[in-house]
């Protein structure tokens, strides 16, 4: 069984967030005004393999630890889906 | 004679740079490849500049698994000197041999320009031949290179002396190239807590000749070739 | 390989389910009646879709170089520092000590217009591995770049995407980038110019030639597998920017500058261990192109299975796999025994060397999908009977009112004001923002990096250095297109000479818009004819280039930018000139003539708002002549800085060599007497009027008697003005003085540009 | 009303993924070999004042198609929730 997986990969709350402050300044500029609180990371999307959901979670926890989140500066979130 | 290990990741591109300028100063410099497992009896490991890997998910993020990171891990737990140039601070970060991490710049441009330190730790194998307090200008070429970590690292970082070097403060007026990335304190550079190990985001490497305009970076290299490995750095390690 | 077909058959097949090949889309692949009926004759029979297809493709002006073939034999190529001249993927000039430079400058116009990030990328991407593949180490890197007006948002958008796509690949593959030019004008929006240019350097022992040679040896596909992007990337090169084009503007090609890095160290590691015949990239129309032009150089015919090669998707066609300019891939040709060894090397690079065909003894171009043969055409006549056109040319008549018109507004400002104006255009401002964001001091070989007048770099080893630069002033090209084809020459062998250099040899970058338009042809011709001129006076041939047409869009056509790259040999290296003040003290002197001449100025079209008037000609023996005091000059090490007055005039140059380096802690000022100096010019003209050959210099007092001399004997004119020192730039003119405050010169320089760009700053922070 | 939006910019299918390859390739070394077909995007967080869900989604709509998203390479995906 195969399922995908979205991962949101973001700077922990708290800390700056340059790319959001300027992307948050542009859609004001652009007449944005109603748009705030924009904080800027990452998504990945992958297909995983595994025999139930919960695998598949578990799994993709691994590698967010290991890999694709930076434990000292970022948190993720993992949404898992059939593919 | 002193030999240092140039490790070369897919991606390094600082490689030569360093390893002549570790020769420049009379070391038997050599490359060591990503996949190799042992230093071939180095007693300086140099991560070198460039985009390991493509730099891609986060600068250092996958070199930090190569197989020659578990020797470097062994060389530094056994007191050997290890010097992180720019993508090497990234991957040393990655790889919790130094701590915090290095996240894209303030200004959200790659920055490449001379700039202004000011040398705060001479207690390592690379700033001995510098006074602490003294001024040294420095090219640096990065994207990610705005140094953090939590207030408690940081603060244990300044009590234990643990910032080699740091970038001029950004004032009105200054005659100085300030901190061009935004980096916590200001920090430019850091060390380990038993001093072996150490990683600066300016390129000593590519300023250690007057023709290049820029020669304080042989310092760096001077004080490698001057150094002599601990034998008790060890024990203090495995404490 | 399965059972390759009878030699010398040209029998080729539809693949299946491949559209018939109708009139309709013929013309869908921009060949024409002419080029059809060529066809035809040539294959004695309608040829199948992937045929048309790789007509297209290398029949597409791009390739086939249809319009521009006879103009550029115009050209000078030759000279005892010539190794290589044109039709390589790269020229090659011989440098002591049995060193060589290979160089090269390339367009990546459209795709900019349409992606400027992955555009501008893919174009530095290109011109690498146009060096590299020649067994040259890049070691250097310039750009040089056209926008619309800053005040438009989309012009900024394209400018700062340009920026960080050359930026990121360049920086991720280690080149440094120690120059190039940005420039803005209204034709320009909507059809940027992204024009790349790479150095290398080699062994002249280890010069490799893409001729594919020896019947029987393994063409390769080497690095990033092949998809769908991009196809039609040449034909797409090859026409107006529309919205027709827009609704069949190829798959974007993104870059992938990591993998790029692996190639440029595997190719290398290839060439230098002698394990492979020939190696070419597979750029504009990819496999296509690179199999059927490595075939033609070596006299010889090649068989591909499109089936054998690595794909990123499923279900691609023959015409799909020829086609497709995927980014980071090469062809390579090795001799059968060599295979395994060329396969190892690759992998220890983690890329992948896949044998696709070999070199046949028939001179078929020929194309099998998995056996089935798709493709079959005479090889060389693919290559070379392409119909060549000599289209109209002729001048347009505003072209010539405008040449012979003067300004109809009165100043915006007075000259004192006029100053800070202009240093606060883009167009003359600081390209700090720029160059910034550029590595330009990777591989520890930077001498003079961005922000003088040429970029020098050192070899390392050795004794001697390099100086790079790019130069065009499309302005004085679109008004005298023969004229400022000299100018931008002149200027480049100018900016070289400041640094000490002597200069070698250039390559071009054509940016033109629609040949088929008489205007725009003349404007070409003129150009290549200035250019040769200039060459032959200077000794400095033509090594080879990139033509780009069809630089045109809804908004209308670019102005005409024949962009001149330049190397010069600095030896000794240590004898380098920097372009800025540097001692108080200094005397400071102006070489060559001033007569005040406005024409084309910037002072016009920024103060008044005016381009046009009568360019000033270019006087291509005192050129000469400057240029070689200049570098005798340096020889005797009697100059602190040189700067050319270009854009601006004497004014400008004189404020840039004051404000300084942009990394000092501050500028300097000077006290200059020019009264007396260009008796005849006006005031406007003396401070802002933009003659060509002139130099403004400072030298330590003691060597002023020296440098009268040597200007004497090189017949140069030499006007002692006065000394470097004190904080303002004091200017004592019969009309008067006038006094500028070089901090406050020095803010409005370097601030004009981030000034404007902090808006797209946030546009800028989308996307990697 | 403010609504929390998630947009997920990723780089759209046929364009070549370089970091996404590279991160599968990672992840297949460090023992993951289950997981496949791997992009990587962007993830951008932000709070839009509303006077309703579906006002909120129309306008993050817009500053997607306006600055958030790259129309020639990326597709964009929206979620809205309430705050
Ligand atoms: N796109 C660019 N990339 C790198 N350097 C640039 C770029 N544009 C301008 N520069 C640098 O800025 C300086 C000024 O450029 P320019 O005004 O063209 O000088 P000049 O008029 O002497 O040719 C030069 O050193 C040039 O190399
Ligand atoms: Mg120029």
């Amino acid at each position: 069984m195969t399922y995908r997986v979205h991962v949101r990969v973001m700077p922990r709350s708290g800390l700056l967030d340059p790319q959001g402050q300027a992307v948050e300044h542009a859609l004001s500029a652009l007449g944005f005004g109603e748009a705030g609180g924009v904080r800027v990371g990452r998504a990945i999307q992958l297909e995983v393999a595994a025999p139930t959901r919960a695998d598949a979670e578990a799994r993709a926890r691994q590698m967010c630890d290991k890999l694709l989140a930076n434990p000292v500066t970022e948190d993720y979130l993992l949404e898992v889906e059939e593919a | 004679m002193l030999n240092v290990a140039v490790v070369r990741f897919p991606g390094s591109n600082s490689d030569f740079d360093a390893l002549r300028a570790a020769a420049a100063v009379g070391a038997n410099s050599y490359f060591v490849w990503h996949r190799d497992t042992d230093l071939r009896g180095a007693d300086v490991a140099i991560l070198p500049g460039g985009f390991s890997y493509g730099d891609y998910l986060r600068a250092g993020a996958i070199a930090r698994f190569s197989p020659v990171m578990s020797a470097v891990q062994r060389h530094a737990a056994e007191g050997g000197a290890v010097l992180g140039i720019c993508n090497g601070f990234q991957i040393l970060c990655e790889a919790h041999l130094l701590p915090g991490a290095l996240l894209r710049n303030a200004a959200l441009h790659f920055v490449s320009k001379p700039v202004d330190l000011i040398i705060e730790q001479n207690q390592t194998p690379f700033t001995a031949a510098f006074s602490v307090g003294q001024h040294v200008r420095l090219p640096v070429a990065h994207g990610e290179g705005r140094f953090l970590a939590s207030a408690d690292t940081l603060r244990m970082l300044e009590a234990e002396g643990r910032v080699v070097l740091r970038y001029v403060a950004d004032s009105e007026g200054s005659p100085y190239q300030p901190n061009p990335n935004g980096s916590a304190a200001h920090i430019a550079g850091i060390r380990n807590a038993a001093g072996n190990v150490v990683g600066v985001m300016p390129h000593p490497e590519r300023a250690d000749d007057p023709i290049l305009g820029l020669a304080d970076g042989r310092g760096f290299f001077t004080s490698m070739a001057a150094w002599k490995p601990q034998p008790n750095t060890a024990k203090v390690l495995i404490r | 390989m399965t059972g390759s077909a009878v030699a010398g058959s040209t029998e080729a097949f539809a693949f299946p389910g491949e559209r018939a090949v109708t009139e309709a889309v013929v013309r869908e692949h921009n060949l024409n009646p002419l080029e059809h009926q060529r066809i035809l004759e040539l294959l004695g029979r309608t040829p199948t879709l992937t045929e048309l297809g790789i007509f297209s493709a290398l029949w597409s002006e791009h390739c086939s170089y249809k319009h521009s073939k006879p103009v550029l034999q115009t050209f000078p190529t030759t000279g005892p520092q010539v190794v290589q001249g044109p039709g390589e993927n790269a020229g090659v000039l011989r440098l002591p000590d049995g060193w060589a430079v290979a160089f090269k400058i390339e367009s990546h116009n459209h795709p900019s217009a349409v992606e400027p990030y992955q555009g501008a990328a893919t174009g530095v991407g290109g011109i690498l591995r146009d060096v590299f593949t020649m067994g040259a180490r890049p070691v250097a890197m310039l750009n040089s770049l056209r926008f619309g007006p800053l005040d438009l948002p989309r012009n900024r958008y394209l400018f700062a995407g340009v920026v960080r796509g050359v930026g990121d690949y360049g920086n991720c593959v280690g080149v440094p980038t120690l120059g190039g030019e940005v420039a803005f004008a209204p034709g320009y929006t909507g059809n940027p110019l992204v024009n790349a240019m790479c150095v290398g350097l080699l062994r002249e022992s280890e010069l490799i030639r893409a001729a594919a040679e020896g019947v029987g040896n393994v063409l390769l596909a080497v690095g990033a597998r092949t998809g769908r992007d991009g196809i039609h990337g040449a034909s797409f090169a090859s026409e107006e920017l529309s919205e027709k084009s827009e609704a069949r503007r190829p798959q974007v090609q993104v870059g992938d500058p990591f993998t790029e890095k692996l190639l440029l160290e595997a190719s290398l590691e290839l060439i230098t261990s002698d394990l492979i015949v020939a190696i070419q990239d597979m750029g504009a129309a990819g496999l296509t192109s690179s199999s059927a032009e490595m075939a033609a150089r070596g006299g010889v015919g090649v068989e591909i299975d499109t089936g054998l090669v690595p794909t990123r998707e499923d279900g691609m066609t023959p015409y799909e796999i020829l086609l497709s300019e995927s980014q980071e891939r090469m062809l390579v040709v090795a001799t059968p025994d060599r295979v395994d060894e060329v396969q190892r090397v690759c992998r220890k690079w983690e890329l992948a060397a896949t044998p696709i065909g070999r070199v046949t003894d028939d001179g078929i171009f020929r194309v099998k999908h998995h056996g089935l043969t798709v493709a079959a055409i005479p090889g060389q006549r693919l290559v070379e009977d392409c119909p060549i056109y000599y289209p109209e040319a002729r001048e347009s008549e505003e072209a010539r009112v405008r040449r012979s018109a003067i300004p109809p507004l009165l100043p915006k400002v007075d000259l004192q004001e006029a100053l800070a104006l202009l240093l606060d255009s883009p167009n003359l401002a600081s390209k700090r923002w720029v160059y910034e964001q550029y590595d330009s001091s990777v591989q520890a070989s930077t001498v003079l990096g961005p922000g003088g007048d040429a970029g020098v770099l050192r070899v390392p080893g050795t004794e001697f250095g390099l100086a790079v630069t790019v130069d065009c002033n499309a302005r004085l090209v679109a008004l005298d297109p023969y004229e400022g084809g000299k100018a931008a020459v002149a200027e480049a062998a100018r900016n070289i000479a400041c640094t000490g250099a002597r200069p070698l040899g250039i390559t071009d970058c054509l940016n033109f818009g629609n040949p088929e338009r008489p205007e725009v042809f003349f404007q070409f011709k003129e150009a290549c004819r200035g250019i040769a001129d200039a060459c032959r006076a200077f000794g400095t041939p033509v090594t080879g280039g990139n033509v780009s047409f069809y630089n045109e869009s809804p908004t209308g056509a670019v102005d005409p930018t024949p962009t001149i790259g330049m190397v010069g040999l600095l030896a000794p290296v240590d004898r380098r000139v920097p372009s800025q003040f540097a001692a108080e003290g200094d005397d400071v002197l102006i070489l060559g003539a001033t007569r005040g001449e406005l024409g084309g100025s910037a002072y016009w079209s920024e103060i008044r708002n005016f381009v046009g008037g009568a360019v000033p000609p270019v006087d291509l023996v005192a050129e000469r002549r400057l240029q070689d005091l200049l570098v005798s000059a340096a020889e005797r090490r009697l100059l602190r800085s040189a700067h050319d007055a270009s854009e601006g005039g004497l004014v400008v140059a004189l404020a840039e060599a004051a404000i300084g380096n942009a990394y000092a802690p501050a500028g300097v000022g000077a006290q200059l007497d020019l009264t007396g100096y260009a008796a005849g010019a006006s005031p406007e003209g003396l401070l802002y009027g933009e003659d060509a050959g002139r130099v403004v210099i400072s030298a330590d007092p003691g060597h002023r008697a020296a440098l009268v001399e040597l200007a004497r004997t090189h017949s140069v004119p030499l006007f002692h003005a006065g000394r470097v020192g004190g904080r303002e730039l004091e200017l004592r003119l019969e009309a008067g003085v006038f006094r500028w405050d070089v901090a406050t010169l020095r803010r409005i320089y370097f601030e004009a540009i981030p000034r404007r760009m902090q808006q797209a700053d946030a546009e800028r922070s989308i996307g990697e």
